[in-house]
């Protein structure tokens, strides 16, 4: 209930400012049978305000089928020139499912030459990915990605 | 003893862009997870991982307790001009690691 | 032309041992045996391979520190009798062996530690102390790449032949041998997770489940309470004879040390 | 070859306390006809421990068509028509000590504690399921047609 209802909300924020803006753009088209959990969804517009987030540029790398959630290693790319005039300026994670929604925000600049970032993350269940790439004119890109985490076999001492 | 593992090129070509790979020993302990004795171990992460090139700050992640157990890190630079890279991580309980390597741009 | 050098007293016993390892002796194009990292996914495959990326590679470096500095009554370290890294190559590959003048085998960890009680006069490490583990991985990781190749020590055959009996006697509430799911079952889904055929080529391994690195004997534990068993206590005999069967049925099969394992 | 009076020694009855009626399993046949419980069984709480991978255990080994569980085994035939191959005093044995029928099965016993070794001390004496949890998955295997 509470989840449609914040879905609700947040499409609705995007999709007002989205019309004013010129250009594609794809509100994030969350699957209607998982509703993005309204605290990914609140960090998110805390990064994002009323900004609209387009759907593209960035390519978010993970295994789709995760052997242990511990460690998952993930690549966040973005196109971009890098250059002193048009460079990405910060790359955000976010996950659905764990304890905080938000993963990591990195900052990069022209000294960067790349918009590209890996590391290893921890995930305790399946769940949906989403990376947010904001722009030095100001504007956001996103991907997402969807992970199915397997569970242990078998259940072990706690050591 | 620090224990972290950098890999980044000894030489590079002057404006080409070089990746920067590292790795370093630290549970990440999350705060959400119960001990042997039933009780909340306390959160114990690196809350961040900045790089500087001869001192001017490149690249900075801010951490949370989603990063996996001992952090590895990977970013690009632009091979400006011969000199060190710094990679520093900062975190809960006064952790503090600096670790430098060269890169000589030809 | 083994068979020569043996005394008859041991013919029997070699017999039984020879048998053993004959099963698994095909090399080569026939061998279809399956290293664990073969059944993992491609990132973390890659994981292990890429040693800046290994997160076991830091308690190589850790056990590399460790290596060159003195400890104990003796104020030795292991570099001051041993030398460098490179003396250690093939030591990982042939234990667990049996010391000189002893009657017991040891594993590489336990070969360690009675280096730090006898050699350098200091206290053993506990097991899965963060300095055994390095030094472990350290030793282990010179290594890499080689065969698995057990010593022929006709002493050791006993106790490799109990560590078979270990291996296939059923055992907890739910009544399972190793073999059942290792043998007899491997390659199968065990819930979403592939059984692997349980070769020892990565040990000591950084496994994500843990996410810190472990020992063989922590594997064998955590299988041993996957079955409800009752754990066999850390300096147990069990474990030495387990890893000496392990390493006879993985016999040239490649070390991987330090592998990464979900 | 099963005598039903040597098979009610053997299955020890370490239920808890809590379980009002135990009976003794009675063989007949290649079956348990009669409810370890005296009681039907549950077939929507057979299902939750079927489920749970934490208790029934069931579904590391077989799979099964409860298709919120997303990770099932492949080691087993799958519980899917189990209803229809075996009666309800089958499927009992089987889930009570499957061993009576095969000596070699991977199956565990989940209504005995003799003839094991080495059990864990958290698990000692205790069965793998109480008799009521037996009954409820027997109820629930039952339903399970097609």
């Amino acid at each position: 209930m509470d989840h449609q209802m914040d879905r609700r909300r947040f499409l609705a924020g995007t999709a007002a400012t989205a019309g004013a803006t010129a250009g594609a753009i794809v509100v994030l088209p969350f699957g209607s049978a998982s509703a993005t959990p309204e605290a990914m969804a609140a960090a998110i517009r805390k990064v994002v305000g009323d900004t609209p987030i387009r759907e593209g540029r960035v390519s978010l790398d993970l295994p789709p089928l995760v052997e242990n959630g511990s460690t998952v290693p993930l690549v966040v790319s973005v196109e971009s020139p890098m250059t002193e005039a048009d460079y990405i300026k910060a790359i955000h994670v976010f996950n659905e499912k764990n304890p905080q929604p938000g993963v990591f925000t990195a900052r990069l600049g022209p000294r960067n030459g790349r918009a590209v970032v890996g590391t290893r993350i921890k995930l305790g269940d399946s769940q949906k990915i989403v990376a947010i790439a904001e722009t030095s004119g100001g504007q956001f890109w996103s991907a997402r990605a969807d992970v199915i985490v397997t569970l242990a076999a078998c259940l072990e001492e706690a050591t | 003893m620090a224990n972290v593992l950098v890999n980044a090129p000894k030489t590079a070509k002057r404006g080409s862009v070089v990746e920067i790979k590292a790795l370093i020993l630290h549970p990440m302990e999350t705060g959400f997870r119960p001990g042997p004795n039933g009780r909340i171990i306390p959160r114990n992460i690196i809350e961040r991982f900045t790089a500087t090139w001869n001192g001017t700050e490149i690249f900075d992640m801010e951490m949370s307790p989603a990063i996996a157990a001992n952090p590895f890190v990977s970013f690009f630079a632009v091979a400006s001009e011969s000199g060190t890279v710094g990679l520093r991580w900062t975190g809960d309980e006064g952790f503090v690691v600096e670790e430098r390597v060269a890169i000589a741009v030809e | 032309m083994k068979v020569l050098r043996l005394g008859i007293g041991l013919a029997i016993v070699f017999a039984a041992s020879w048998a053993l390892a004959q099963g698994m002796a095909d090399k080569g194009a026939t061998d279809k045996r399956r290293s664990g990292t073969q059944d993992m996914g491609e990132a973390l495959q890659k994981m292990q391979d890429d040693d800046t990326a290994n997160p076991g590679m830091l308690f190589v470096q850790l056990g590399g520190q460790l290596w060159g500095k003195a400890a104990g009554a003796a104020g030795k370290s292991c570099a001051d009798c041993h030398g460098g890294a490179a003396s250690m190559k093939g030591v990982a590959a042939r234990y667990p062996a049996i010391p000189k003048d002893a009657d017991a085998p040891v594993d590489l960890e336990g070969r360690i530690n009675l280096c730090r009680t006898a050699n350098q006069q200091a206290a053993g490490f506990p097991p899965e102390s963060r300095e055994l583990l390095a030094l472990a991985a350290y030793v282990a990781h010179q290594s890499r790449g080689l065969p698995i190749a057990p010593p022929d020590d006709p002493k050791l055959v006993p106790f490799r032949l109990k560590g078979q009996d270990l291996w296939k006697v059923r055992q907890g509430q739910l009544n399972l041998s190793c073999a059942i799911c290792h043998d007899d079952n491997a390659g199968r889904k065990l819930a979403g997770v592939t059984i692997p055929e349980a070769h020892p080529t990565g040990y000591p391994i950084y496994r994500l489940e843990w996410q810190t690195l472990g020992s063989l004997k922590r594997r064998l534990r955590n299988c041993l309470a996957g079955i409800r068993a009752e754990p066999y206590a850390y300096d147990a005999t069990e474990y030495v004879m387990l890893d000496l069967f392990l390493m006879d049925r993985a016999r040239g099969m490649m070390l991987e040390s330090p592998g990464v394992r979900p | 070859m099963l005598r039903p009076g040597l098979l009610a020694a053997a299955l020890a009855l370490a239920a808890p306390a809590a379980v009002a009626q135990q009976i003794a399993p009675q063989i007949v046949g290649d079956g348990i006809p009669a409810s370890l419980t005296g009681q039907p069984g549950d077939a929507a709480r057979g299902r939750a421990i079927v489920a749970n991978r934490g208790i029934g255990l069931c579904l590391l080994c077989h799979s099964g068509p409860i298709a919120e569980e997303r990770f099932q085994g492949d080691l087993s035939p799958s519980l899917a028509g189990a209803g229809s191959r075996w009666s309800e005093g089958q499927l009992r044995l089987r889930i009570v000590d499957g061993a009576r029928l095969n000596a070699d099965t991977i199956m565990p016993a989940y209504y005995r504690t003799s003839g094991l070794q080495r059990v864990a001390r958290n698990f000692d004496g205790k069965t793998i399921l109480s008799a009521a949890q037996v009954e409820d998955v027997v109820a629930y295997l039952a339903t399970l047609k097609d």
